[in-house]
C-alpha cells in the first residue's frame, strides 16, 4: 500500500509532461526546464550513493581478503587521490578548497586533478575504446559465415561497404567503363547505405519508438511498476 | 576442423601489425583522386605568386586526426606556390592548432618566416558576424596576431585592408562557427572563393554547396579526401599512411571472413562424406 | 621540473595503453591494475564534475546566496537527500519518492520524443513518391525503402502467429534487417580502426618518434 | 490649392502607410507564450539601400536591433513582454548612410493555451494511448491474448539452468544510461524475472551498474523478486554494485568480471552504445551463453554478431509483457500492434496520395 503515493506522483509527473507540450502558456514551459535541473539535482546526490557502493565493497573485499583483494586497495588509492586532488585544487575552470594551485601549475604544467586526466585517465579511455578494432575484426570473422539466407545478406553487404569506404573498393573496380557505373564498388555501398540500410533502420525506430511510447504509458498509468520493486 | 576455431588472438596480432606498419611506412596505395579534390589544388595551383590567402582553424583536438592533415597539405602547397598565408581561429582551440601545423612545418621548409609569408593572427570570438566585420575592416578585428604583436611590424599583410584583399579563403571545419558561415558571407556576399575541409560526418551536408555558382571551389571531406591530397602535392604524410592502415586493415579483416567462411563449406563437405 | 612531468606523462600514458591492449592476450595483472586505475580514477572524476558542474551552481550557490528567492531549490535538495538516505535501511522507502518523479517525468518526456522524433516524422519520411526521379536506381532505392520498412514493421508485430501472409512479410522484413545490420557493421569498421590508429600514432609517433 | 495639396498629403500618408503595413508586418508570434513578435519586410525594401530595426515600447524611445544586412524576417524574443504594445521602425539608408525612408509598425504579443501546431501529434497520441487503453481493459475482463514467440527469452531458463550446473553466476548488465532512457527501464524490468528465476536456481547473479539511481532500483527489483521467490535470506545486495559513471571505465570494469567471474550467462539489456562490442566479444571468449537486446540502431549490428540471442528493438520493451504473460501487459502490446497498422496504412496511403502529387498527409503530420 505504501506505493501508492509514489504511484501517483508518477501519473502526475508524467501527465504533466505530456501537457505542457500542448500549451505554449506560461509556466508550462517554465515547469518542464524547472524539473530538468531537479533530475540533475537529485541524480547529482545519487551519485553519492554509488561511490559510497564501490568505497564499501572494495572495503569489504580487503577486510576479509577474498580473491584479488590487492587490486582493491589500487582501486581506493587512485579513487582518493583523484578526489583529494579536485577538491583542493580545484578543475581546469574552478579553483578547490585551497586555491587554484598556480604553484603547482608551475612545475607540473597543469592541476593535479588535469594531469591525472591528461596523462592517465584520457589514455585509459581511448585504449578501451581502440579494443573495438580488434574486437571488430575478430566479430566479423565469427559472424559473417554464410550459414543460412540471413547470415549470407549480412556477410555480403557489410563487404560490399567496406570495400567501398577504402581505396581498394575504388581501385578493384575502376577498369570497369562508364556505362557501368552502377558495378562500381563505392556506387554500390552507397546504395546499400541510402536504401536497404536505411528501410532497416527506420523499421527498428519506428518499433522502437511504439515500444517506448507504450512502455511510458503503462508507467503513467501505474501498470508496469517494476521499478517500485512490487508488482502489485 | 581447427581453422574454424582458430585462437582469435591471431586476428588481433594482424591487426596490429597491419595498422602499425603502414603507419610507420606509408605504403602510398593508389588513389583515384576525386574531382571535388582535384579542383581545390587547382585553385592553389593557379594563385599566382605572393598573392595573400586566408586559412581559418574552426576546430579542435577532437577533430585533428582528420582534419590536421589537410591543412598541412594545403599550407605547404600555397608556401610552394610563394603564395603567404595567415591564419585564424574562429574556435578557440583553433589557435593552438595552427601552432602546431606552424611548427611541424618548419621542419619540413626552411623557407617558411613568420611575418614574411606566414602569420597565425588566432582566435576571435562571433562566428559570422566577425567575419562580417572583417568583409569591413580586417584590422580593426585583428590589430595584432595570436601573440599580440601588432600586425602592422609584419610585411605579411600590407597589402590586406578587407576580406576581398584574400586570394582565396580557406576553412578547416569541424563545426559551427565553420566553413558554412564562411560561405555565407566571403562567397556570397563579396564573392571571394571559398573552400574547406570538413570531417567525414558533416561532409554530406557540405555537397549542396558545390554547384554552378561555385558557393564552394571544391572540398576535402574526411581522411581519404586528405590522403588524395597528399598524393597531388607528392608528400606522404599522415593521411597517407592513415589510409594505407585502413586499406591493410580492411584488407586482413575480408581475408580473415573468406578464411572463416572457406573452413566453413570444407568442414559442411567433410561432415557430409 | 615541467620536462621531467612531460615525459612521465607520456611514459603514463603508453603504460596505460600497453596495460589495457594487454587484456586482449589475456587476463593478467597489468590489466587489472589498470582497470582499478580506470575505475577508481573515473568514480572520482565524475564524483568532482557533479559537484563542480551541477551540484554547486545549481543549488548550493542558489541557496546558500539567496536562499529565500530560492526556495523552490530546496525541494530537489530534500529529494536528493531522502534518495541518500537508502544507505540506513530504515529510510529506505523514502527513496521512492525522488525516484517516482524521476521516472514519471521520463515517461512523459520520452513518450512524447520517441512519437514525434522516430514514430511520426520517419513515417512522413516514408511517404515518398517512388517516381519522383528520373533515375532508375533511385525509384529501385525507394521502393525498397517503402516495401523494407513496412515489412520491417509487419516482422515487430507480436500479437499475430508469424505465418502465411504476415509470415511470409515478417520474413522479407528479417531480410531488410539483416542487410541493414551488415551495412551499419561495415560501415563503422572504418571508425574503428581509426581508433586503433589515434592510438599507434600516439604510442609509435608522440612516445617513440617513429613516424615522421 | 493649398487645401488640395494638404489632401493630397494625407492621401499620401494613408497610402504610404497602408504601402508600410503592406511591406513592413509585425504580427504576434503565433503559439508562444507570449514572449515573441514575428517582423517581416518585403525583400524590395532590402535594394534600395540598407535597414536598421528600432523597437519601443513607448512609442518615444527607439532603441536598435542589431541585425544582418540579409534579413527579410526577425522574430524578437523579450522575456519581459507584459502583454502591452509593442512598437517596431524600420529605417532605410542609402550607401552614404542617409535616412530614405521609414517604415513603422506594432504589435500585441499574446500567450497561446494551444499550440495549434502540434494538433497532429495530439491527434496520434490520443489515438495511440485509446487503442493502448482499450486493449489494456479488454484484457482485464479476460479476454485471451496471443503473443507470438521471443527468441531470447525462452532461452533465459535454460541459460539459468546451465549456470546453476556448472556452479556459475550469471550476470546482468543493464547499459550504461540512466533512469531517464526508457531502455534502462525495460533492461530492468527484465532484471526482475530474471532474478526470480535465479532464486528459484539458488543461482549467483551479479548487476554491476554505472549510475547511482540505476543501483537504487536494480536493488529493489532484485529485493523484491528474492522476496517472491521465497527465498529473502538469499538476496545478497553487494552483489549489485556500482562501478563508475564513466563509459570506458564501466567497460574495464565488466571485462575484467567476465574474465574473473566466468559467468555462465550474460544478460546485456538496456541502452548500449561504443561499448556493446567489447562486453559481447569479452563475454563469448569466457564462453557464456549471451542475450542481448537494446533499442540502439547503431549497437544492434554487434549484438547480432556476437551474441546468441538478441532482442531487437521493440522486442526488449515487449519482453516484459512475455515474460510475466500479464494480461494487462499483453493487452498494451496489442495496443503497440494496432499502432503498427495506423502507421502502415498511414504510410500507404502516403506513399500513394504522393504519387498523384497530393502532399496533404504528409504535410499534416510533418512537425517541425
Amino acid at each position: 500500500m505504501n506505493h501508492i503515493l509514489p504511484l501517483i506522483i508518477t501519473f502526475l509527473a508524467g501527465l504533466l509532461m505530456i501537457v505542457s507540450e500542448f500549451i505554449p502558456h506560461k509556466p508550462f514551459e517554465r515547469i518542464v526546464s524547472e524539473l530538468e535541473i531537479w533530475f540533475m539535482i537529485i541524480s547529482g546526490f545519487a551519485i553519492i550513493l554509488g561511490q559510497l557502493s564501490l568505497i564499501k565493497m572494495n572495503v569489504l573485499k580487503i577486510q576479509y581478503k577474498s580473491e584479488n583483494w590487492k587490486y582493491c586497495v589500487v582501486t581506493l588509492i587512485s579513487f582518493f587521490i583523484m578526489l583529494i586532488a579536485g577538491l583542493l585544487w580545484g578543475t581546469q575552470n574552478q579553483g578547490g578548497i585551497i586555491g587554484s594551485g598556480e604553484s603547482l601549475i608551475q612545475s607540473i604544467g597543469s592541476k593535479p586533478f588535469d594531469y591525472i586526466f591528461d596523462n592517465i585517465y584520457q589514455h585509459l579511455m581511448a585504449s578501451m575504446f581502440s579494443l573495438l578494432a580488434f574486437f571488430i575484426a575478430s566479430a566479423a570473422y565469427r559472424a559473417f559465415i554464410a550459414r543460412t539466407l540471413e547470415s549470407s545478406l549480412l556477410l555480403i553487404s557489410a563487404i560490399f561497404v567496406m570495400l567501398g569506404n577504402t581505396s581498394i573498393g575504388t581501385s578493384l573496380t575502376s577498369f570497369l567503363p562508364e556505362n557501368l557505373n552502377f558495378l562500381h564498388l563505392p556506387t554500390i555501398s552507397a546504395f546499400i547505405m541510402d536504401y536497404p540500410n536505411l528501410a532497416g533502420q527506420r523499421a527498428i525506430m519506428i518499433g522502437a519508438g511504439l515500444g517506448i511510447i507504450g512502455s511510458s504509458l503503462r508507467i503513467i498509468l501505474g501498470i508496469e511498476r517494476s521499478w517500485l520493486g512490487g508488482k502489485k | 576442423m581447427k581453422i574454424t576455431t582458430i585462437d582469435r588472438r591471431w586476428i588481433f596480432l594482424f591487426i596490429l601489425i597491419g595498422v602499425g606498419l603502414p603507419l610507420m611506412l606509408p605504403l602510398g596505395f593508389k588513389l583515384e583522386v576525386t574531382p571535388n579534390v582535384q579542383t581545390v589544388y587547382n585553385l592553389i595551383e593557379s594563385t599566382p605568386e605572393n598573392k595573400v590567402v586566408l586559412l581559418s582553424f574552426d576546430y579542435d583536438p577532437a577533430s585533428k586526426p582528420e582534419l590536421h592533415p589537410m591543412a598541412f597539405g594545403i599550407i605547404k602547397h600555397a608556401i610552394d606556390r610563394k603564395q603567404k598565408v595567415a591564419c585564424l581561429a574562429l574556435w578557440p582551440m583553433g589557435s593552438q592548432m595552427v601552432d602546431d601545423v606552424y611548427q611541424n612545418l618548419k621542419k619540413e621548409m626552411p623557407d617558411i618566416e613568420y611575418g614574411r609569408n606566414f602569420i597565425n593572427l588566432g582566435y576571435k570570438a562571433g562566428g559570422i558576424v566577425t567575419i562580417q566585420a572583417m568583409g569591413k575592416n580586417l584590422k580593426n578585428v585583428f590589430p595584432s596576431d595570436a601573440n599580440g604583436t601588432p600586425i602592422t611590424n609584419y610585411s605579411i599583410l600590407n597589402s590586406i585592408h578587407t576580406l576581398k584583399d584574400f586570394a582565396w579563403i580557406c576553412s578547416f571545419s569541424a563545426g559551427t562557427p565553420g566553413l558554412k558561415e564562411w560561405i555565407m558571407v566571403a562567397k556570397d556576399k563579396y564573392n571571394i572563393p571559398v573552400t574547406g575541409g570538413t570531417t567525414a560526418v558533416s561532409t554530406p551536408g557540405f555537397l549542396p554547396y558545390l554547384n554552378d555558382q561555385n558557393q564552394l571551389t571544391g572540398l576535402l571531406g574526411g581522411l581519404k579526401n586528405a590522403a588524395e591530397y597528399e598524393f597531388l602535392i607528392q608528400r606522404k604524410g599522415t593521411a597517407t599512411a592513415g589510409m594505407d592502415a585502413q586499406s591493410v586493415a580492411h584488407i586482413i579483416i575480408i581475408a580473415f571472413i573468406v578464411l572463416g567462411n572457406v573452413a566453413f563449406f570444407v568442414s559442411k563437405k567433410r561432415k557430409k562424406d | 621540473m615541467i620536462q621531467f612531468w612531460t615525459m612521465l606523462g607520456l611514459w603514463l600514458g603508453a603504460l596505460s595503453t600497453l596495460a589495457i591492449w594487454s587484456f586482449l592476450y589475456k587476463d593478467n595483472p597489468f590489466y587489472k591494475i589498470a582497470e582499478q586505475i580506470f575505475v577508481g580514477v573515473s568514480a572520482a572524476y565524475w564524483l568532482i564534475y557533479t559537484i563542480y558542474n551541477i551540484l554547486i551552481p545549481n543549488l548550493f550557490s542558489k541557496i546558500l546566496t539567496d536562499p529565500l528567492a530560492n526556495w523552490i531549490y530546496f525541494i530537489p535538495g530534500i529529494l536528493g537527500i531522502m534518495m541518500l538516505l537508502r544507505i540506513i535501511p530504515k529510510f529506505e522507502k523514502l527513496s521512492f519518492y525522488p525516484l517516482s518523479l524521476l521516472i514519471g517525468t521520463t515517461a512523459g518526456i520520452s513518450l512524447l520524443r520517441f512519437l514525434k522524433s522516430d514514430v511520426l516524422s520517419q513515417t512522413t519520411a516514408t511517404m515518398l513518391n517512388p517516381f519522383s526521379s528520373g533515375n532508375l536506381a533511385v525509384i529501385i532505392g525507394q521502393f525498397i525503402i517503402i516495401i523494407g520498412t513496412i515489412t520491417g514493421l509487419v516482422y515487430f508485430y507480436f500479437s499475430k502467429k508469424h505465418k502465411g501472409f504476415i509470415g511470409y512479410n515478417a520474413r522479407l522484413g528479417i531480410i531488410f534487417l539483416m542487410i541493414s545490420f551488415g551495412a551499419s557493421f561495415g560501415y563503422t569498421v572504418m571508425a574503428r580502426i581509426s581508433l586503433l590508429i589515434g592510438r599507434l600514432q600516439f604510442l609509435l609517433g608522440d612516445c617513440l618518434n617513429l613516424i615522421k | 490649392m493649398k487645401k488640395r495639396l494638404f489632401c493630397i498629403t494625407i492621401a499620401l500618408g494613408i497610402l504610404s502607410m497602408l504601402m508600410s503595413a503592406h511591406l513592413f508586418k509585425v504580427t504576434d508570434y503565433p503559439n508562444d507564450d507570449g514572449s515573441a513578435i514575428k517582423l517581416q519586410w518585403d525583400k524590395s525594401i532590402l535594394e534600395s539601400g540598407h535597414i536598421e530595426l528600432y523597437k519601443s515600447t513607448d512609442n518615444k524611445h527607439f532603441i536598435q536591433i542589431p541585425l544582418s544586412s540579409d534579413m527579410t524576417e526577425y522574430v524578437d524574443k523579450d522575456s519581459t513582454f507584459s502583454g502591452n504594445m509593442v512598437f517596431y521602425r524600420l529605417d532605410l539608408k542609402n550607401h552614404a548612410g542617409e535616412l530614405v525612408n521609414f517604415y513603422k509598425s506594432s504589435a500585441i504579443p499574446k500567450a497561446q493555451w494551444f499550440n495549434t501546431d502540434k494538433l497532429p501529434l495530439l491527434i496520434i497520441l490520443i489515438l495511440f494511448s485509446s487503442a493502448i487503453a482499450y486493449y489494456v481493459l479488454s484484457a482485464k475482463q479476460g479476454k485471451e491474448l496471443y503473443i507470438r514467440k521471443i527468441n531470447g527469452l525462452d532461452a533465459m531458463d535454460e541459460a539459468v539452468g546451465r549456470a546453476t550446473e556448472m556452479g556459475k553466476p550469471v550476470l546482468f548488465v543493464p547499459g550504461i544510461m540512466d533512469l531517464d532512457d526508457m531502455q534502462t527501464i525495460a533492461g530492468l524490468t527484465i532484471l526482475g524475472k530474471l532474478a526470480e528465476k535465479t532464486a528459484d536456481y539458488h543461482c549467483k547473479l551479479i548487476v554491476p551498474v554505472s549510475k547511482s539511481m540505476v543501483l537504487s532500483a536494480a536493488r529493489e527489483i532484485v529485493k523484491t523478486a528474492y522476496m517472491q521467490a521465497g527465498h529473502p535470506d538469499e538476496y545478497q545486495p553487494d552483489n549489485i554494485f556500482y562501478l563508475t559513471d564513466d563509459q570506458f571505465g564501466y567497460v574495464a570494469g565488466v571485462d575484467g568480471i567476465i574474465m574473473r567471474e566466468k559467468p555462465a550467462a550474460n544478460f546485456l539489456l538496456g541502452c548500449f552504445y561504443a561499448e556493446s562490442l567489447i562486453i559481447a566479444e569479452t563475454g563469448f571468449a569466457s564462453g557464456a551463453i549471451q542475450t542481448a537486446g537494446t533499442a540502439q540502431p547503431s549497437q544492434l549490428p554487434f549484438f547480432v554478431a556476437s551474441c546468441d540471442y538478441t532482442l531487437i528493438g521493440e522486442e526488449l520493451f515487449a519482453a516484459s509483457a512475455y515474460l510475466s504473460k500479464d494480461p494487462q501487459q499483453l493487452g498494451s502490446l496489442k495496443g503497440q500492434d494496432f499502432g503498427k497498422l495506423v502507421i502502415i496504412l498511414m504510410i500507404i496511403t502516403g506513399v500513394i496520395l504522393e504519387i498523384f502529387g497530393i502532399h496533404f498527409l504528409k504535410d499534416f503530420f510533418n512537425i517541425s
